[in-house]
């Protein structure tokens, strides 16, 4: 009934995304994201999408996928390396970029979810990224206003959900996540274990369901690692 | 002769107090973890959401959903705590990390930064380093003191788009260490085998050798 | 005759839509959840940090640590979750909640109300009913439709301190059923046995009975 | 070391607690309240106290045995019904009170562990509680700005937490612990059971060590219930 939110895969929980829309999606670097809708969309003739995201993914993985396609008129993010598609796109003025600070990314993702609209932070104070944004000082100290994230979809990936759409996510996976599930007006959670309602414990779901729209599991995760950085056995 | 980056890293791991909670940059900065002191127990902080950051974890044990700011694999100690970004940089700007360490392309004798931006050049983005810099209680930089072309890095004013005003508090380099105070940069330590003059000479912003200045012990 | 208290929690509980996340305030409101209609699924909101809250425990399973926001003890149904007191205001204030139902001493047929303080009498604070009545995207009032001295609580203006402004988008008294509209309280449904002449009667505030409006079925 | 931060009981935990100071309590009603802190502090001779908690205690438990022995000198909560004692403070104006709403109380808490100096809340926008507060206008809405709280020591109760302060919290006696925690300029948590690091999953903490600075496990937990509301089995 109403409280089930799952649905069939990645293709039905994207059925109604329209181009021009603006898209939340969770992950830091490739860590995290939700990798089966980002392939949906980039099977999708969607194009005009302004998409949130702290990365861009790679040229050939995540949101790279969809930049080749020249599906993103406008990517917000903190931090847009390694990508040599992204690089283009951008000197050749085919796609805009805002670039903000991560905090200011993460907070404004808050702000969405719990209702402010708008928070101050220092971050970016009297640089170029404080331009045309309202400075106020508290206690002796400038803070630039920024604006709660205003976005149609969110799209996120979590470790475990329920039926109910509560999730709970693994290790640094959950970066921005759980921020993003809270912030879009409809929010999408694809999931690696999809389990029957009560198998969670309520004291550790770090996104209630009620912020949760729809829920599948995801199939054939790639999770694939920027810097294998390993060490030595002794 | 000069520092090399291990020696940098090693001189700034001598700030580091016992009890304290530490964020770590990119490059240098992430040496400084190899060289924590006897007897001084720290917390490394990765500001996509981990305290209590371990090694890299050994051939074999990766996990793609265990990385650090950087993007490397990486492990978590005992006592490790995960949570989302927004509370990671709740932290951050509430001045519960005591010391970050960074990289940068330029420092002003006031305390600005820039490492974000090379105009003409491709921008990748701030990632975090803004939040840090506004946020930080106590901010060490860790660069060369000079860049390639042997143009100074401590300046009076920094050329590239600025990462933050007037918040770095100290600046180590292969040539010494400089408190950044009312005087500028303020000379406390000059590396073995570098002269005060050789120091002026590199130094663009304001100097001042510290009268007590001290040759640091490698 | 007029609805008595559990009739008004049942008229108020056909409101309820499959789906819905619910926060019930103390008193009527709290009755609503006995009536929820067959095949609607609802998960009520506890503003202390709950979702998914179930019923009373059984006797000698009560547990401190579980209480819902009239501290009363309660128990958890599957699929609940536990959050902090500022993610539970969060969710509240960026409009996750579908429906609040919540008592009044007054409202004004501008959706205004009052129901946390009488001057000179002790105030005991507003708790979360500010929040609620400022957040969610729909409010019902639960209430009699007058005070004991038989003054209308139906009014032009709140005569008591305001709890929040233009708010309450319907109103479900002993006498009816009332949407907050452009025609200040705009009755759809008469409660059994009573005549729109009482309702007039007894309505302080801009009245409108509508054209269509309906006995209600109890 | 520098990390181990276990302290042996309640009265060293506040030891170097002076009157004046500001002090949140953890805590909705008498769920999840720092008990033995409490009875610490009324064993003292501490005075002038401000205290920010959601409510006031009763006659005989909680903050209501600071009040009975005049150690608070202003008390910011949301609601405090149900303390006879409170009630004639307040009305013969021994004790300065000042009500704020709920939700404003908790992301007043947040702001200071978020470093956010203000937030914004419709919460009592056309109220008496607006008067002197600055009103602010988003997308057609109105909101009050409210500030951060600056509180001295923030004192909380938790379920679970181990030598480096990390915690975890128990159904809704987490409410206002974690946000608290958060909040203090020095944090004290008294936990029903102390475990070695490495115990807790780091996935599933609610307040990072990072924001405690004493812990200590505290004993003969009374957890009194406000409102026992059972029913019979068929």
């Amino acid at each position: 009934m109403g409280l089930n939110k799952v649905v069939k895969n990645a293709e039905e929980a994207i059925h109604d995304i329209k181009s021009g829309v603006t898209i939340m999606l969770g992950g830091f670097g490739l860590c995290g994201i939700p990798e089966n809708c980002i392939n949906a969309l980039a099977a999708t003739d969607l194009n005009g999408l302004t998409c949130i995201s702290n990365n861009a993914g790679v040229d050939n993985f995540g949101l790279g996928l969809l930049l080749k396609k020249h599906q993103i008129k406008k990517m917000i993010a903190s931090y847009v390396g390694e990508n040599a598609e992204f690089e283009r796109q951008l000197l050749s003025g085919e796609m805009e970029v805002e670039l903000i600070p991560q905090g200011t990314l993460a907070t404004r993702c808050l702000a969405a979810g719990y209702g402010m609209p708008a928070i101050f932070t220092p971050a970016g104070y009297g640089t170029e990224c404080a331009e045309g944004k309202e400075v106020r000082e508290f206690n002796g100290k400038q803070y630039l206003m920024e604006y709660a994230f205003d976005a149609d979809y969110a799209i996120v990936k979590a470790w475990k959900g329920d039926t109910q759409g509560n999730l709970i996510f693994k290790d640094t996976a959950r970066n921005f996540n759980p921020l993003m599930a809270m912030a879009g007006k409809i929010t999408i959670a694809e999931v690696e274990e999809l389990v029957p309602v009560g198998e969670l414990d309520p004291n550790f779901i770090h996104t209630p369901g009620i912020y949760v729209h729809r829920i599948f599991q995801g199939t054939n995760y790639e999770k694939r690692i920027e810097q294998r950085t390993v060490r030595k056995r002794n | 002769m000069a520092l090399d980056k291990v020696q940098i890293a090693q001189r700034i791991a001598k700030e580091l107090q016992d009890g304290f909670y530490v964020n770590l940059g990119i490059g240098i900065p992430t040496l400084v973890a190899n060289y924590i002191p006897e007897g001084i127990d720290v917390v490394l902080q990765s500001e996509n959401g981990l305290l209590g950051m371990g090694p890299f974890p050994y051939e074999g044990e990766e996990d793609a959903d265990l990385i650090n700011a950087g993007k490397q694999t990486i492990t978590t100690l005992p006592g490790s705590a995960i949570f989302d970004s927004a509370m990671s940089f709740g932290m951050i700007r509430a001045g519960k990390v005591h010391l970050t360490v960074l990289g940068a392309m330029e420092v002003a004798d006031n305390g600005d930064i820039a490492n974000w931006k090379i105009p003409k050049k491709l921008v990748k983005g701030m990632g975090g380093a803004m939040d840090l810099v506004a946020s930080a209680k106590n901010i060490i930089v860790a660069m060369q003191h000079t860049n390639p072309k042997g143009e100074s890095k401590l300046l009076s004013n920094c050329t590239l788009p600025l990462t933050g005003v007037g918040c770095v508090k100290k600046v180590v380099t292969d040539l010494g260490v400089f408190d950044i105070n009312e005087h500028g940069f303020y000379c406390i330590e000059i590396a073995p085998g570098v002269t005060a003059d050789e120091i002026k000479a590199k130094t663009a912003g304001r100097l001042v050798i510290a009268d007590d200045v001290k040759k640091m012990v490698v």
